[in-house]
Order: structure tokens, then sequence, then C-alpha cells
């Protein structure tokens, strides 16, 4: 298990617990100065819920908007609105039995819907492949796939891996004798001055050896490798894998029709910002302009609603 | 079950959180009598449907930035509409000296 | 490289010195919104240069096809493959050799009238908002000229056309202003729907025949170019005759040139910029930018030719009647402009725009002098009430004379040069579907016209007699410019000088363009080879012919002068007097301009409103009658069935409603007006389609457990 | 929060050398234990530093008993708070009341995680970096309010109103002239931002001088940038709560703003957070304006950091964040207090559309630079024939009356 998970996870279900502890506390506190406060430990709950899904940006922008702002509005509605001679501002609530049982149903209708009825597909399709004939080895059948770092949502050739987070995966098809090390091998893409064309560079990880792992033994399925990619530098990338061990070793493996190896690129950038702000600049342009015309508006209709009404 | 545990947290962890979220502020909105604890209902609403668009943009492949972006766009939406509506509370506080939602019910007959 | 992005300012500064005031205006000094308004002009004066002197650096540069400055798309099609994948029309600014001409002109003479402006508006009530109608007027101008493709062309074409409208009618407290500018709007939109026309008709024929969907001046022309043999005369023809048909809309030629006279109603710096220097050679632009369309058709041409020397023609005549000094001028404008459209009628481009640009000078000269007349004599316009202002005002006068006397075609002044050239372009025309001398002779007889008019008027206005102290003073002839006294007076330095630097210029302007006969190349004609494809500069070989056609149009010039000094000046005009006498009828003609504006009322608007006043009689008797016939009649029988309708239907009626009513009684309970409850049963709906979807997702499993499979 | 953003944020890159999870949890709780007490050793000392420059402009001596010159002052004030009784008043609510400092605190203190305090080294290097420090300084807001509010006393509920209106405005400024200064960084990470400063020149173009004073950011679009810089730090004093900005804390006409009711610990936690505040702003300023962990002479000594650049570059940060931070101290002592209206016409007139008129002059520049500059000359002239007409034409009450003393002076 790479380093800090279980720290993560202690962490992940920490402000879940707080998220929907600040719901509930949202929902049912009698004191309604209260109920804001809780939606403030809901906000940044939520906010750290978008931190483990590393949509860094939007853990700003949620707490910066939500808290800095909106929540702030609250506060000052609430105490604009009673009279807090007292700390004790009630907040009455006329829970109905209709209301909560529909509620519990709701939650259970979801949880079935989301979690257990539909399984969402997640994993990247595995790449069929062949590992060429070389001293030693006939041509080899396998699998290439790449996931994200959480090993779980798979990407495909030419998608985007946040952070650098990659798990590079070989598998063949069928149990296979006297196989013992597979070799990956990443390249990474140099452009040059003019940005027109560049050339690809070995990339080299902080410890060579880490490129040279053991082949687990899968039984009746087959044997398989997998290399952990941590924090790779921005850029475009290239990667390939052949056996090899004492008795020999295999070419690299070959894309199907696409010819020679390391054909199997992915993308690894750093956070959300670039790519928020290339699709803010581009398709989402015309969106943009309008929900900022709308916030001017809001502005606007808000300064005229609040404003004191003049008593002649 | 330790493995699903302290594997890294899966889309469902997200899922099950936005729909606790969002069945709870539902029940605030429906059971609140006060108009601004309403809001705070939709805000929690909202926060739930923002983290199933963040959720599902980042963990299903090829799914792209889109979900990100709405995000983003629901959160602008919510300022707006935060500003907006608590205007409006204070607009009916000065008519009726309360923000009660039951009691602003003029256009009733 | 900087220079294409600082195009851009070129034409955005003027607009954004024009938000400034139209905004922050009000609140500004009025120092503060001269400053603003003339260094907004001034700043993209200095651009000009700036693009002048490049284009000029790289102007032989292979392939060199102007500053082109960064553009973004406008209209745009998706999909690369299809035939429509390209960019229709950008925003994009092209600075090529003609341009470089156009904002040159417009530019320096729009500056300088933005100073003169500043003296002559001093003390108007809506001083910024005229100033920044002038700054839009000017950022317009620009688009206009700078434009790389049609479409953006006609943004300028139609933003000038606004600013023209609201300057007309600036001083809108008197009807006949707002009327003149409504006029000028109208009129131009006759004009703007064939022009619209015209471009729309080129756009789908070259598109649907060649796949050439683009509105792009320089793809046209290529277009063109690549499939001369391919395209049709006729539609070059159609084409080109519909763009002249907006030309002759801007430019007031025949027969849309009336909204121009009265368009004097508006500020003298506005007729002086829009009215005489810059937009209404928008139409002779445009002619000269599109020539590779009525280079295609010889017909088109033969159509500008005709109109404008027959524009030149009429209008010189009206000018010889008129007694204000504006209208005088506005006739000369128009007939002047005429001359332009004969030149690059005749297929003379460089001729038509270096008349324009020297047109440019000293009509701008005349008016602004004309608007220091004014000025000085407190509001009155009527030459008959002026005289013996030379002594009063000597700079306004010696400019006057020098202007007046190049637009007459004096030897060596401006005028001259463009005009000739022009004059022996026409004479010379072969191609043109009637012969050359024809076009020719009209505009050697609106030459003398003019020489004759001209003069005139400088004679009535500052030789003679002080006619002017009988003159009852009205004041706020141009907006509340309150000058009490009836002595005329000089204009301060703002104004004067304008005038001074104009007069040097219609002295001096024209020796860039001097003719072949002179021996020497026509450096302006080499420089704007490269867009009209021309022959360029090298001096070609001069037929003896055209000594004899200079040598004419020199003595028409000076007889028309020395006619005119006869009449007005040594002979005080009973001349004239007598020939108004004698020949009554022709000189009301022209004195109330052929009656042209009665003609169109004849011939427009009163059927129009004859057909109304037919309508409406039609329905008050016809319409009306049978109405009211059946109204009776129904009203006859409806006293007969009342008895059943009450009993009966409105029984069935009642009844239907008090059943509503009970019904919505009933349903009114679920109105509650509670927010909460709606809430709830929405929620409850909400269940129902979440637990079919559920059941849907996992259909299987149920078909199972229900053993349906 | 901070913690796990840290986590996100490749905060063990800088401090773990592989190993296991407890490791991750020490180094996160090393690196925090260090930050806590430099904030507090900091404010302690700033606190004797401001006493002895209040006296010393004041012509006093300040605190003279404790150490030579009184310079351990701050250790017996620590000590005194910290031994002091903790009350916690009737008519609070109680979890509240306890729980407001630590909101404050946390909000000032995550900040400064993502500081760039030298050479590519921050606690926390995560590239949302400027938008991060923003955003958790809001929670400051929140817990003045919530301290107002749980306090149960008029003077506290007013002071916090007044803090949180104060804040939430000057946000706006500070937000839109980061915004332009960002124009011309292209990165929201703060070391990339720093890094940025090391080269290039004037109105964005590129000159071959070797970086130095002249690369910083607030001489990249001369006027406009200096503006921004006087903008930037205005509003930051605004937004700390400092003099001529210290409405909330009036204690002429609120006893002393929304800690009004609190004694001991609790009420050196706000303390801290101020100070942790100030420190914060001066820092961003430092960044985005003076060049970071940059030496001022760039590369004229042959490199820009001769000697080791974790040092050297501590070394300018740190100097310049000083520097700022003394210079509000000085501010404090030397300019009377705003009143309400005047702060608030302050921020949404003055202040607002001076920041557009920079990011749209930056806009201009970065686009293209003759235009830049350009304006930039236009604007300068503009802004001397001001001051021409200020320094010859301002009456003395003219000039007076935009600063009103407070009405009854203490």
């Amino acid at each position: 298990m790479p380093i800090s998970e279980i720290l993560l996870n202690f962490f992940f279900y920490l402000f879940a617990a707080t998220a929907v502890g600040g719901g509930a506390a949202v929902a049912f506190s009698r004191n309604i100065v209260r109920s804001a406060f809780a939606l403030l430990a809901v906000l940044f709950s939520v906010a750290a819920m978008y931190a483990f899904a590393r949509a860094d940006f939007i853990v700003a922008a949620q707490i910066l908007i939500y808290v800095g702002g909106i929540l702030v509005l609250i506060i000052f509605a609430v105490m604009l609105t009673h009279k807090i001679t007292d700390v004790k501002v009630s907040n009455e609530s006329s829970p109905g039995l209709a209301s909560a049982c529909a509620c519990v149903c709701l939650f259970v209708l979801l949880i079935l819907t989301f979690v257990y009825a539909h399984p969402w597909e997640r994993g990247a399709k595995p790449t069929p492949a062949t590992m060429p004939a070389a001293e030693g080895r006939p041509p080899l059948a396998v699998d290439l796939s790449m996931t994200q770092g959480d090993g779980r949502t798979g990407a495909p050739a030419g998608a985007t891996v946040l952070d650098g987070f990659a798990r590079l995966h070989v598998a063949t098809r069928a149990p296979l004798k006297g196989v013992s090390a597979a070799r990956f091998r990443i390249q990474r893409y140099a452009p040059d001055a003019s940005k027109k064309s560049g050339t690809w560079k070995e990339h080299r990880p902080d410890d060579p050896k880490k490129l040279l792992v053991k082949v687990a033994d899968d039984g009746e399925e087959g044997r398989s490798a997998l290399i952990d990619l941590e924090r790779l530098p921005e850029g475009r990338y290239r990667w390939g894998v052949r056996f090899e061990d004492e008795a020999g070793e295999t070419g690299w493996a070959e894309f199907g029709a696409r010819g020679e190896g390391l054909e199997a690129d992915f993308i690894a950038e750093k956070g959300l910002t670039k790519a928020l702000g290339r699709a803010f600049m581009g398709p989402y342009l015309l969106a943009f302009e309008v929900v900022s015309v709308l916030l001017l508006a809001a502005l606007v209709g808000a300064a005229y609603l609040a404003r004191k009404e003049v008593k002649e | 079950m330790t493995d699903y545990l302290f594997s890294r947290h899966p889309l469902e962890n997200f899922l099950v959180i936005s729909a606790a979220l969002f069945v709870l502020g539902v029940y605030t909105i429906i059971t609140r009598r006060n108009a601004v604890s309403i809001l705070m209902g939709v805000e929690l609403v909202l926060n739930a449907a923002n983290v199933n668009f963040v959720a599902f943009s980042q963990y299903m492949p090829g799914a792209g930035i889109h979900g990100s972006m709405f995000s983003i766009f629901v959160i602008l939406l919510a300022a707006a509409e935060a500003a907006v509506a608590l205007a409006i509370v204070i607009g009916i506080y000065q008519n009726f000296g309360r923000v009660d939602v039951d009691q602003a019910d003029l256009m009733k007959e | 490289m900087e220079l294409e992005k600082l195009v851009w300012l070129i034409p955005l500064l003027p607009i954004f010195g024009f938000a400034v005031n139209l905004f922050f205006g009000r609140f500004l000094p009025r120092i503060a919104v001269n400053v603003i308004a003339c260094g907004a002009v001034l700043g993209s004066m200095i651009l000009s240069w700036v693009a002048f002197g490049y284009v000029r650096h790289h102007a032989h540069d292979p392939g060199f096809e102007g500053l082109i400055s960064a553009g973004l798309p406008w209209i745009s099609v998706p999909g690369t493959e299809s035939a429509w994948g390209k960019v229709l029309a950008e925003h994009r600014l092209v600075i090529d050799q003609l341009t470089a001409v156009m904002i040159l002109v417009v530019t320096n003479v729009g500056f300088l009238i933005h100073l003169y402006s500043t003296g002559y508006m001093a003390d108007d009530k809506r001083h910024s908002r005229y100033f920044s109608y002038l700054n839009l007027f000017t950022g317009f101008m620009l688009i206009l000229v700078m434009a790389s493709n049609l479409l953006l062309m006609f943004v300028g074409w139609e933003g000038v056309g606004l600013c023209s409208y609201l300057l007309i009618g600036f001083w809108f407290e008197k009807n006949e202003n707002a009327a003149a500018g409504m006029k000028a709007f109208v009129v131009n939109r006759i004009g703007d729907f064939g022009f619209t026309v015209g471009v729309l008709w080129l756009f789908f024929y070259l598109g649907s025949e060649f796949q050439v969907w683009t509105l792009d001046f320089r793809e046209i022309g290529r277009t063109i170019a690549a499939h001369h043999d391919a395209i049709l005369p006729s539609v070059m023809t159609g084409v080109g005759i519909l763009l002249f048909v907006g030309a002759t809309g801007k430019s007031a030629q025949l027969p849309l040139y009336t909204w121009l006279p009265d368009a004097m109603a508006g500020p003298t710096p506005v007729s002086a910029l829009i009215h005489a220097a810059t937009m209404v050679t928008a139409g002779v632009y445009m002619v000269a930018r599109m020539n590779f369309v009525y280079a295609m058709s010889p017909t088109a041409m033969t159509v500008v030719a005709v109109v404008g020397g027959l524009t030149a023609l009429f209008a010189g005549t009206i000018g010889v009647a008129q007694n204000d000094i504006k209208k005088v001028l506005a006739y000369s404008t128009v007939s002047q402009l005429g001359f332009m459209f004969m030149g690059v009628g005749v297929g003379a481009y460089a001729a038509g725009i270096f008349h324009l640009m020297t047109h440019a000078f000293f009509k701008g000269c005349l008016f602004l002098g004309s608007g220091s007349v004014i000025h000085g004599m407190g509001g009155e316009q009527d030459i008959r009430k002026m005289g013996g202002l030379k002594k009063y005002m000597p700079i306004t006068f010696w400019t006057f004379l020098i202007a007046s006397l190049a637009i007459s075609g004096f030897p060596l002044l401006a005028g001259f040069w463009s005009k000739d050239e022009i004059l022996w372009k026409a004479f010379d025309a072969h191609d043109l579907k009637i012969p050359g001398p024809v076009i020719w002779s009209m505009g050697i007889i609106a030459a003398g016209f003019t020489a004759f008019y001209m003069t005139r008027l400088v004679v009535l206005t500052f030789f003679g007699e002080p006619r002017y102290a009988k003159a009852e003073e009205h004041h706020d002839a141009h907006g509340g410019h309150g000058h009490g006294h009836g002595t005329p007076h000089e204009s301060p330095w703002s104004m004067t000088v304008p005038l001074i630097v104009l007069a040097f210029l219609s002295v001096f302007g024209g020796f860039i363009g001097m003719g072949a006969w002179t021996g020497l190349s026509n450096v302006f004609e080499g420089w704007l080879a490269p867009v009209f494809g021309g022959h360029g500069a090298e001096p070609h070989k001069v037929p003896p012919m055209e000594y004899v056609m200079v040598a004419v149009s020199v003595i028409v010039g000076l007889g028309g002068i020395l006619l005119g000094l006869k009449v007005y000046l040594w002979d005080k005009g009973r001349a004239a007097e007598a020939f108004a006498q004698k020949a009554r009828p022709l000189y009301e003609l022209v004195r109330d301009k052929y009656r042209v504006d009665e003609l169109y009322n004849a011939v427009a608007i009163e059927p129009l409103l004859a057909t109304n006043e037919m309508l409406g009689r039609v329905d008050n008797i016809v319409v009306d009658g049978a109405v009211n016939g059946a109204a009776s009649v129904s009203a006859a029988v409806s006293n007969r069935t009342g008895y059943f309708d009450n009993e009966v239907v409105d029984g069935l009626v009642n009844g239907a409603a008090t059943a509503t009513q009970t019904a919505g009684r009933a349903a009114r309970r679920l109105q509650t007006g509670h927010i909460r409850q709606y809430l709830t049963t929405a929620l409850i709906g909400g269940l129902f389609v979440i637990a079919a979807f559920c059941l849907w997702l996992n259909r299987a499993a149920f078909q199972g457990f229900l053993g349906l499979n | 929060m901070s913690a796990l953003l840290l986590a996100e944020a490749g905060f063990w890159d800088n401090i773990i050398v592989g190993g296991d999870w407890w490791v991750a949890l020490l180094g996160i709780f090393v690196v925090c234990f260090i930050i806590v007490n430099f904030i507090a050793v900091y404010a302690g000392v700033n606190t004797l530093l401001e006493r002895k420059i209040a006296a010393h402009m004041q012509a006093r001596v300040g605190p003279y008993q404790v150490g030579p010159h009184g310079s351990l002052q701050w250790l017996a004030d620590a000590l005194k708070l910290l031994v002091k009784e903790d009350v916690i008043p009737k008519d609070t609510d109680a979890f509240l009341f306890r729980l407001a400092p630590y909101v404050v605190f946390a909000g000032s203190f995550a900040a400064w995680v993502a500081l760039p305090f030298t050479v590519d080294w921050s606690p926390a290097v995560m590239n949302v970096g400027i938008l991060y420090i923003l955003a958790v300084s809001s929670a400051v807001v929140i817990g003045i309010l919530m301290a107002g509010w749980a306090s149960g006393s008029k003077w506290a509920l007013f002071g916090a109103m007044r803090s949180a209106a104060q804040i939430v405005s000057y946000e706006v400024p500070v937000g839109i002239v980061l915004l332009g200064m960002l124009l011309i960084y292209g990165t929201l990470d703060m070391q990339e931002i720093s890094r940025a400063q090391e080269t290039g020149g004037w109105f964005g173009t590129s000159p071959d001088w070797h970086g130095g004073i002249f690369s910083w950011g607030v001489f990249r679009h001369p006027p406009f940038t200096i503006m921004a810089f006087f903008i930037y730090y205005t509003a930051g004093l605004a937004e700390t709560n400092r003099t001529p900005f210290d409405i909330p804390e009036a204690e002429s006409e609120l006893v002393a703003g929304y800690h009004t009711e609190y004694s001991g610990m609790r009420f050196s936690f706000f303390f801290l957070s101020e100070y942790a505040n100030m420190f914060v702003v001066s820092a961003i300023a430092t960044t985005f304006f003076l060049g970071g962990w940059l030496p001022p002479f760039g590369q004229l000594l042959g490199s820009t950091f001769p000697f080791n650049p974790f040092l050297e570059g501590l070394f300018w940060f740190m100097l310049k964040s000083f520097a700022l931070v003394i210079l509000m101290m000085w501010l404090r002592w030397t300019l009377p207090r705003y009143r309400v209206d005047q702060l608030m016409d302050l921020c949404w007139k003055r202040l607002t559309p001076l920041a557009f008129v920079t990011l749209f002059a930056i806009g201009v520049g970065e686009y293209s630079s003759t235009a830049g500059m350009a304006l930039g000359a236009a604007a300068t002239l503009a802004i001397l024939a001001l001051l021409v007409k200020e320094v010859f034409t301002a009456a003395p009450p003219a000039a007076m009356d935009s600063v009103k003393l407070p009405a009854n002076p203490s």
C-alpha cells in the first residue's frame, strides 16, 4: 500500500462524518445561528471531498465563494431578521411524519440507485498488444492498461492523469512459465523552441530500479505486473513494457496495428486550473459571459430589494 | 472489507455522502418555517449536486473537465441566488415583521 | 509584430473618446472634453502616419497586401470539410495603399475640424454630446475605410450614416433640422437597400458558382481574377449597379442627392467633415475598392460615369442660383462628387481618389471658411446680406479665396491637377459603352459652372458694399451662439489655424499627383497602382491631345472666373438681374433646384397618401356600413331571441358556472399557499419517479423474481 | 482542513523521505508545530516592537522594566496570558464561544502553509496557492462573527458585524488587484510567481538585464503596478483591521470590538491571528510585488544566490515581509481613524474603480507593450498633473476634512 493511504482514508471518513453531521445539525438544530455555523462545517467538509477528488481549484472556489461570501450573507441575514438581544435565537420548524418518512425513503432509494442498482463502469478497457519474438522468447499476446493513481479510475490512451499519478499494468492472457520480471519504460515529449515539433526523451524516475518489477502470478488468468508512477512532471508521456529475465527478453510491446511500441500516451497535468481555464475560454465562453451578466443583474437586484424603504 | 476501506476512496463514497446531504437539505427545506433556514437547506442540496458533479468528472474515464465546469457554474449561481434570496428575505422582514414562510401567503386568496 | 496589434487602436481611440465624452462629458469641464475629443483623434492621426510609413516602407515587398491587423473570426461556419467550412467574415483591418490615403485624409482633416469645432461650438449647450458624436463618426469612418471585408465595411457604412443623422439633427429644437436628419436617414436607407442586395448577390454568386464563400475584399478580388473568363459579365453588371445605388445614396448622386443640401441644417464643422470631406466620399471609396467588380463590366462603369457626369452638371447649374452660402457649397459638393464618380467610372480610380483627397482639402477649407463667416456675422447665412467682409476677416477671406480658386481649377492649385486628370481620363476612355468625349463634355461644362458660381460666392460675400447693416439679427441660428452685435469680426485662432492649414494644403496638395503631361511621373497614381492593378508610375508617352485638353480646361476655368467677376463685381450683378428677369421661368426653375423635391413628392409621396386616403374612405363607407347594417339586423333578431336566451341558455351557462365554482372551491383547498406542503407533494411525486428508475435499472433481477423470463 | 489540503498538495514531498503513515502524521505535526510556535514568538516580539515604536514616536520609552530596556516584556505578557483565568460570561453560547478563537486562528494559520518562504520550498506547494490563501483567510470572518455573536454582548456583536462587513468589502479590491498581477505571471502558484520575477522587464518586454529590482512585479507596468501595490497594501490594512481602519476595535466607541468578552488564552488567540494576518498580507505583497525571495540586485553578483539559496531566499523574504509589517505599525501611530461611512466610501468609490483601472491597463500592457507604454506615460502625466494641482490648490481645511478625527479622542 502506498504511503499515507491509511492517513488519507482516515481524513476522508472524518470529513465525510463532519459533512453529514453538519448537515444533520443544519436540519435539526433548534438554534438558527447554530445551524448557520453548522453549515460552515458542511461547506468545509465538502471542500475536503473535492480535495480528495483532486479538484484543487474547486476546493479554493468553494471555500472562497461559499464560506467567504454566501455564509457571511446568511449570517448577516439571520442577524438582520431577528431581534438578537440574547443568544438563544429559536428556529421553529414543524416536522411531520410524512416528510420524515418521505426523506428516509428518498435516501434509501438514492443509495439503492447509486450504489447497488447501477454498477459504474470505471475501469479502462485494456488494450490488446503483442510482444514480438526476441532471443529466447516467442511472440506473446498481452493486455496493457493504465489507471489513475487510485488504481480504480481507468485512463484510456490519451487521457489526462491528474497530478501525474498513474498506474501502468500489463497482463498476459494465459498462464506463462519462466517469466519473472517486467521492465517498463516511459518517455516524455520534449517540444522544441518552435512548439511545432519535438522529440521523445526517456523519463527516468528517481530510482531506476522502480521500472523493473516482479511479475505476479494470477493463476489461471495469467501473469501480470504493474508500477505506480507518482508526481510525473507536467507533459505528454508514452510508455511501453517488455518481459525479461536471465533467460532472455522479449521485444517491446506493440499495440496491434499501431506499429512500434510506446504508443499508449497520456498527459500528466498538475491540478485542474489549466484545464478549467482552457474550457472557460473555449467551449464555455458564452456560458461564462452569460453567468457574469447574471451575477451583475443579481447584484443590482439585490441592492435594489434590500435598500431601506424611503418612508414619506 | 479492509481492502475496500483502506483503498483509495472510491466513487461510491462520494455518491453516498452527496445522497445524505441531499436528503438532509430536502428535509430542511420542507420542515423549516424560517426562510433563512430554507435557504440553508437549498445550499445543502446544491452542495450535494456539486459533490456528484465533481466526483463523476474526476472518476469516470473520459468524463473530461465538464463536471468540474458545471460545479463551478453551480457555485456562481448559488452566489447570485443567495444574494437575491436574502434580499427578498429582508424585504419580507420589512413587510411582515418576521420571516416565517407560512405567514407570507398573501397570494393565497 | 506590435504594429499589427496597434492598428486596432486607430478606429478604437475615437470610439473610446466617444464613450468617455458621452457618459462623463456632462460632468467634465469643457476644456477636458475638448482635450479628450481632439486627443483621441490626434492619437489615431499619429498612428495613421505610422501605418502609412509602414506601408510606404514595405510597399515593394513581393506579395505585400498591406498592413494586416490582428483579427478575430466573426461569422464562421464550423466543419472544415464542407464548402462552408471557413470564416465568412472576420474582425480584421487592412491598411493597403488606398486605405492609407483614406485614413490620412480622415484623421488629418478630422483633427483639424475637431480643433475648429472647439472654437465654433465653444458655448453650445450640448457641447460634450457634439464632440462625442464627432468622435464616434471618426471611429466609424475609419472602420469603413479600414475594413477587410464587405460586412465590416457595412458596419462602418451604417455607423457614419447614424452619426450623420445625429449631427444633422443636432439642434433638434427646430423642426426642419430634425426633418432634415430624418430625410438623410431615409434616403440613405433606399441606397443601402440596393447596396445590401448587391453584396448578398455577389456573395452568393461567388459561393455557389466557385465555392468561395467569402466577403473579404482580397479573396473576392483573387476569385474574380482566377475565374476571369467563367464569370458572367451580366452578374457583375447587376452587382456593380446595385453597389453603385448604395453609393448614390451615401455620396448624394442623382437621383438620391436631395438629402445633402438639407443636411446643411447641421453645425457647419459637421457639414465640412461629414458632408464634404469624408462621409460623402465613402461611395467613391467603395467603388474604387470594388474596382475588380467594375473592371468586369463596362456597362456598370458607363452607368457610374454617366451618372457622375450628369450629377456634376446638374448640381453645378443649381449652385449658380442659390443664395444661402452653405447651400451653394452643398451643391458644389454634390457636383464635385459627380466628378469623382466620373473619374472612377471611366476607370481612372487613382484620379478619382486623388480628386477625393484634394476636394477634402479645399472643400473642407471652404466650409470652415463659411462657418467662420457665419460665426462672424452672428448666424447670417444669406450671401445677399453679406459683402465687403474682406477687411473685417482677412484670414478667412484669403483662405476662402485660395480654396475657391483651387476648386475652380485655377492653374497649379490642387483642384486643377485632380480635375484635369479626371477630365483627360474621361476624354481618353475607350472601353465604355458611350464615347468618352460625351462624358468629358459634361465634365467640362460643369467645371465652367463651378468656376462661375464660386466666383459669385466669393464676390457676393467678401467684395462690394457691406449689405449686412440692415440685416436683422437672429442669434441662435446656429445653436444659441449669441453674438448680438452687427459688425462682423475675425474668428479665434482655433478656427483660423485649420483654415490656414487647409488652404496651404489646397495650394500644394496637388503636386503629388501632377498629370503625366508635365513630364513628371505621377507619384499618387504610382502609389495606388498596386491596388488598382494599373501600369503604375512609369511616365508613358503623352499623346498631344492631352495638352489640348489641359489648355481647354484652363481656358474654361479662367473663363468661368472672369465671367463671374464681370457679372457680379464689375457691374454689380445687374446683368444677372436682367437675365433673371428675361428668363424668369428658367431662373426660378434653377433657383428651386429644378423642383426635384417637389417631383419626388408628387411621384412617390403624394400617391401613397392618396391611396391611404382612398382606402380610409372605402373603410368608412363600405366596411363600416356593412358592419352597422349587420349590427342593426342582428339587434332586431336578438330582441326576438332574447327571451329564449334568458331562460334556457343562461340557465345552462349559470349551471356550468356554479358547477365550476363548487369544483373550484373544492380544489382550492389544495392551494394552501404553504411552500412546504407543495414541496412535500413534489418530493413524494419524485419518490415514485426514482423508484421507477431504480426498478428499471435492475429490471432483470425483478423479472427473474417474477419469473418472467 | 488545512492539514488535509497539505496532504493533497504534495506536502510530504517536502518533509518525508519514505516511511510509514505515522511518519506522515509526525511530519505534519512537526511542521505545524514549527509554524505555530513561530507565529507565537513572532507575535510576541511584534507586540513589544509595536509598543516600543509607539513609545518612541510619542517621545516615551515604553516598557522598560522586564529585562534590559524591557526586551523581555513580551515573555511576561505571554506568561500572564497563559496563567490568567479563562472567564466565560453568563449570557454566552458556550460552545461557539469556545470554538470561535480556534476558527479565527485556523483561518490565519492555514494561510501560512502556502507562503513561499524560500527558494522552491514552502510547507505546501500547491498550484492554486494564492487562491487557497485568499480562501482560507475568509474563515477569519466567520470566526469573528461567531465570536461576536456568541459573546452575547452588544459591543462584541456590533464590532463583529463591522469587522465582517469591512473585511468582505475590502476583499473586492484585493481580488481585482491580484487578478491584474496574475495577468502578468500567468500562474496561481506562489513559487512560480516568485520565480517569474527573476527575469523580464517593463510592459511585458524581456530585456537582458540580470533580473533584480526592475524585474519585480511592482515595476512591471509602471505606474499601474505601483498603484496596484498601494491599493493592495491599503486594502490589506483594512482586512487586518489595522489603523486607520481599526473601526471594529474602536475602543472609544465599542469597548474592544468582537473580543470584548474574551480573556486569557482565548483572547491571545485573536491576538495571534491578528499578527499572523499582518504577516500573511505583507508576505502576499512581497510575493506579488516585491519579488518574493529574490534579492534586489539580481545576478549582478554573478549568480542570484551565491552562497546558499535556501537561507538567502529565507533571508530576503523575511526581510521584505517584516519591513512591510513594521510599516503597518508605523502607520498605526501616524494616521487617525476613519469613520464607517468614510471607510466604505474609500473601498467602493475609490479603491475598487482604481483597481479596475489597473486591471484594464495591465491587460492592455500584456497584450501590446507599446500600447501599455503609451497608457503608462499618459497615466504618469495625469498623476503628476493631479499632484501638482493638489499641492498648489489644496486648502488645509479641505485636506483635514477627508480624515476626520473620531468624535471623542481617547
